[in-house]
């Protein structure tokens, strides 16, 4: 009877996804598990496209919509064939702590019947894929209406092989260092999050302001497509939360439950802060918010019951609100739709409350964070922000240090100025 | 003929079309405008930017009229198109050297 | 080889959730059931989020797209935290009659193995959940263009508290007195659909009409985004009625199939009534008739055999068309974008049609309506809808004068006039 | 131990649905697999309404969005009542080797209860139903702009009825010819693409060039529109795809990673041969060169490894801009939206490399194309094209011609220059 | 200089354009605008309301040519944009009192 | 009075404005409209076919002055609308005959 619903073995596998290589010792299909992580895999990449690439389409200015979609569209075609020739086998093979093996290369010898603890092993694959797109995707924000196409190509070519390879093996794959000091990143809090924020920041300071920045209105073109894409971000979310128990279970569902309620007090954290500073609560505002609540909850979904869900995201509607306004106001770089304010602000805000509030009874054995006794948890925490932030930054300025000596990061000015849809793409909206 | 042309506020459109019909003018061309002035522009907030829309939406009526109605409409637009309140517009009368009707090839 | 998909345990399952308290006597968890909760979940969430925004935004005109979108994004998470803090509980635990006790208050003791019937408790609070958003965003069309969006947060709260949470209980909670009566509501046709349809007809009535209703021109401003809309209110209502089996079997694929065809059915009837009647058949009208379809399948969804839905489906096309044309007109109340006349009447109509066709092969022993010998379930059902439309209607007119009296509850005429985008919330769709 | 998850018997479900009737020997349900199939419906839903409309309406003019729309929503609710009434019981009965019996009339005889391999007889009706729907879908593309609504309603039920339901039946059918026959087609590349591309390109022929086609300026009038529509199709491909395995295990898995991969691989391929021929890289071009990946890796998805995968996308991106670009232009016809060029030719592409492609590691005993040693599969596969080829073609002109005699097929030229928006559904998209 | 105004119906531009390109005039200025006239307009309808489109969609065209050009630029014009139904518009010339080229400075 | 009308380039618009203001020019209506000269257009591709977008995006300006502000106001636009590049566009100055202030129904 134990054989399929035995919670024991599926909280094997679910730490086991984390902490070990990911092929669990008894080698059975479950299928509701697998019919789960099929539809999470959906989600997520509905999440890049359309969602991302709406919810940053409706930002820019009308001559720039397409180019963006472009961007999104294309790093999801990109990295898919990166992900199965390279990408795939350096961050979940067996190798050593920093990086992984070659062993699944072209995923050579991912047979149709090989698993990956309950699931196929072309499921697990799959459903990683989509976080290998959206992250790179993430970062397209930091660099609207500005960047090459033909520059864009290769920066996220090589970004994603020497950059969210090897962040994605420190923390999920099998033996990564940041895994074994016992840092805690459910869903991609410093992989996704905090590994597109930083990014974002030095590609918005290596790239330079947007032409008129501060002096021409830029107001987004159409909120309306912001707002769709919020929320198939929202709908997609559950896959990237709930989808990253790797089982349909009670832990599927408390991970959607918080990721639920802490993206909901984020909007409203945001919607109401801006309203008392601002005077009026704006569309933007609460989209935002409810992304900045995502981004939060994302490392702590597996660990926090839902009052530190509610806690995470309140904390985190505020703390993102000010980084995408009086910090980048301050600071002065043109993070054009503020990818650091929110995905970087956000995943550390959240990176880090993780290790206040994950407790024992949700995230099980040894997943305690300050609330359940282990204050050393946010040192623990801090310690893998500090490595992600160090490593992504560094070897982010590097390539695009690199492609700007070669070819250059930028379009003219002439092109910047006509619009990339149709000075890049040969097409507009009309 | 004389080519009345009003800049005015786009809520006013139908108020100024019933207050031309009343004397027998119903042909009119609209056009939607932008415009700048004294009225001060309305205050967009985008996360952490604030745009003062400073060019407002206003909408361009032009009514060709016989020179004998000029003083009519002037004045019909004028006070179907007022509120008071900065902003309502401008009236500008321009000659008309010669004029046609596409259908028919005669003169209005 | 009985122990999951024993027709018998899964029934007595089903039957459970309507008739007696949620929890089931084998707390077993079932994964299979589990995956597709998850995925209702996300499927229902995605009819508010976007769904519902863009089916009420094509609607109105330019200036007030942003403002519809604002509201239904903000219900989403102004909802959720209630119903975190109160509405689940008052709605599903243990309580008397009329409304349920404080037993999970803040979602005390959801832990994450917490079942509910053969699924996580968290899944089934969080199924719950998009129940409780949906609703009152669907009232939010009976005063578009108008309300002011303070009072608009205070109503939404007090609504959710005050109005559908007990009736949630009446029909769905442990001992709730509609169900014991026996009044039969699958996925929400009285709970969901009459209840925001008459609250929406006493809003529409309480707040006045539109400025310019019935002189200015107030033609919606792009359906393309009511299609999109009223797409995926569509595939997202396979959530909400095959959801509601709360399981992965037979009765879950029959409850789909019977939606889809009463859709369809509803689509075709509005489109060739309306070309019969006006001499076109409108995008507008084949979307509102699908609407139509998906509200009064609702109730039926579990106890109604294809041949029911399809009639089902012709019927509510037809008196939705009805209701949003003549009866509205006729009256003379300025019910925006129709909450009454689609919700309101597709529900009644939905009701009453649930206890004629109502068949025990589909809905199980005891489940009959007039064909299948039970003409009495007629009567049954009209006192659900009456007991129903009565107290939403009071209570929600006494919110709404509370409301007025200490706040208002609209904009100035200037504001109006302006449109809510820039004067509420600072923006504008360029 | 075997009862659920054994290979063997889940194989011989699998094979079942193309081979032989679709009742497997042991009636047992699977609620996982049901769970995922619920779920793939909902997917394949998605791709009609609102993907393929959006995908569509994205590239007409303006004046012609909302017909384009409202042509795939009431295909969508046609379709639905006609499968109810004959078109399942036509496709999916015994009956003999071209055509289903009556058995399933009005969906007689589909209880609740009644399983189709290990999923509810209503869940496979339902699947089914939404290939039904898209492949009649696709077609509205190819006459875009130009068709009367009337006749248009009654073309697509005629299609429906003569042409989808048998073809249907031959691949996918109990003891269809063309199955029999050896013909391998995993999710309907003959069935759905060569059938509607065909189609397609009879209907553009025989309705004529659209008004102004070469000298006015038909740029597309948003395009944004198309990439949401795309992504979702994408999407929603999924549940095509890894939903026709009708289970939730490695074969699904394993289609859903070729689909990714192929699809990714066509974009890239149209992209960069775009980039070189034309000297842009255009939107439009990377989004069809993704759905020509759809379309050519849909036969093979349960038949190929990732490598087949790679080389079929490849492939099919090369061959559908040719399509698109030099065949439409050097033949002179006016397929609007190009149906023929990427479904059609992706289609045909798709099917002849499945029988190059297709290895028994993948697809199981006997499912073996030229690299597995079975270059004869390629005739065999050509066969299936042939025949569908001639029968679709044939067919479909004798309906149009008919009814062009009867009601006439196109819009006035008046009609036809205000645009179909208002013409035809009186609204306009403001 | 004369400034030949003409409203006309939207599909008629491209008509107009070659019309006046035939002797040589190869520049003009084009403007989405709506018109109010004699043609009546056309019903939408949604739901439960009617609305009466009376304001139809034209196109502005503006051409500046010389004295000399301004007979056969409006006979070009009429010719060009006449379908003979209502609604097809008018034409009417203003005086240039002045005029530049920005890029050059020199007058026209 | 004088209606000086000046067709540019649409990213010039806000030096324009700053220009008029810089000498006490505070009021113009703007408008956009497409343009026809000897500037070429974008050509934009669509799979099979490519479409010359020969209407190319342009701004009107609308400034109303006193004859006396003329020259000043046409040297002001030519001098900050100019790029020296084909398409700079075009200055017409046409004579008013009559304004009024809708708000206080004086003239200008
Ligand atoms: N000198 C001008 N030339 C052309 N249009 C003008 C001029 N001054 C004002 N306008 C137009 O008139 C509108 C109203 O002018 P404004 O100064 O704001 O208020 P008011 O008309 O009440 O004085 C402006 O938005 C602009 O469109
Ligand atoms: N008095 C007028 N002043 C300005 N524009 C006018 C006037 N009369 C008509 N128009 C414009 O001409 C267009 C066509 O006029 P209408 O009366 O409908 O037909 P027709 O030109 O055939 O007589 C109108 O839509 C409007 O734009
Ligand atoms: N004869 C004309 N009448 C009205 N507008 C004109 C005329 N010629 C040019 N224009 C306007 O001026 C713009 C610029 O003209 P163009 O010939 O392209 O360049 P340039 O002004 O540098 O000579 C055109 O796009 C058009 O809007």
């Amino acid at each position: 009877m134990l054989h399929r619903n035995g919670n024991l073995a599926l909280w094997a596998m679910g730490l086991a996804l984390f902490a070990t290589p990911v092929r669990a010792d008894d080698p059975t299909l479950n299928a509701a598990d697998t019919a789960w992580m099929l539809t999470s895999t959906a989600l997520v990449l509905m999440m890049t496209i359309p969602g991302l690439a709406l919810f940053y389409a409706g930002m820019v200015r009308q001559k720039n919509i397409l180019a963006v979609m472009m961007q999104n569209f294309a790093v999801c075609a990109l990295v898919t064939v990166l992900w199965m020739i390279a990408g795939y086998t350096l961050a979940f093979t067996e190798g050593n702590a920093f990086i992984g093996g070659l062993d699944r290369f072209f995923l050579n010898g991912l047979t149709k019947d090989a698993l990956s603890g309950t699931i196929p092993e072309s499921v697990f694959m799959m459903f990683q894929m989509t976080f290998a797109i959206i992250t790179p995707a993430l970062i397209t924000g930091a660099f609207a209406d500005r960047m090459k196409f033909s520059s864009f190509l290769v920066f996220m070519t090589l970004w994603s092989l020497v950059v969210y390879a090897p962040v994605c093996h420190w923390v999920w794959g099998p033996g990564g260092f940041l895994s074994a000091a016992g840092v805690l990143d459910f869903a991609g809090g410093t992989v996704v999050h905090i590994n597109a924020g930083i990014a974002g920041l030095v590609c918005a300071s290596m790239i330079g302001i947007r032409k008129g920045h501060g002096t021409e209105n830029m107001a987004p073109h159409n909120l309306t497509y912001s707002v769709i894409g919020a929320s198939l971000l929202w709908v997609g979310w559950f896959g990237f939360n709930a989808g990253s128990a790797v089982a349909s279970n009670g832990a599927a569902g408390m991970a959607m439950a918080v990721t639920q309620i802490a993206t909901s007090a984020a909007a409203l954290a945001w919607m109401f802060v801006e309203w008392a500073v601002r005077g009026k609560p704006s569309v933007l505002g609460i989209v935002s918010g409810a992304v900045a609540g995502l981004v939060a909850i994302t490392p702590a979904s597996g660990f926090v019951d839902p009052m530190g869900g509610l806690i995470i995201g309140l904390v985190a509607g505020v703390a993102c609100f000010w980084g995408a306004t009086w910090l980048k106001k301050t600071v002065g770089y043109d993070d054009s739709l503020d990818v650091f304010g929110v995905h970087g602000v956000g995943g550390i805000v959240g990176a880090l409350l993780t290790g206040v509030f994950a407790v024992q009874a949700i995230g099980g054995e040894g997943k305690a964070g300050l609330i359940d006794g282990n204050p050393g948890q946010i040192l623990t925490q801090a310690y893998g922000v500090g490595v992600t932030v160090l490593y992504t930054a560094v070897v982010t300025a590097v390539l695009l240090f690199g492609i700007k000596t070669v070819m250059g990061l930028r379009v003219t000015p002439e092109e910047e100025r006509e619009g990339l849809d149709i000075s890049l793409h040969g097409e507009t909206v009309h | 003929m004389k080519l009345v042309t009003a800049i005015i506020k786009p809520f006013k459109v139908d108020d100024v079309r019933d207050a031309l019909s009343a004397f027998g003018i119903e042909g009119m061309t609209v056009t939607e405008v932008r415009g700048y002035g004294r009225q001060k522009g309305q205050t967009e907030i985008y996360r952490g930017t604030e745009y003062v829309i400073t060019l407002l939406p206003k909408v361009k009526i032009e009514v060709a009229v016989d020179c004998a109605l000029v003083d009519k409409t002037v004045t019909a637009i004028r006070e179907a198109a007022h509120t008071g309140k900065i902003g309502d517009g401008k009236i500008f009368v321009l000659d008309i050297s010669r004029s046609a009707r596409i259908r028919t090839g005669e003169p209005l």
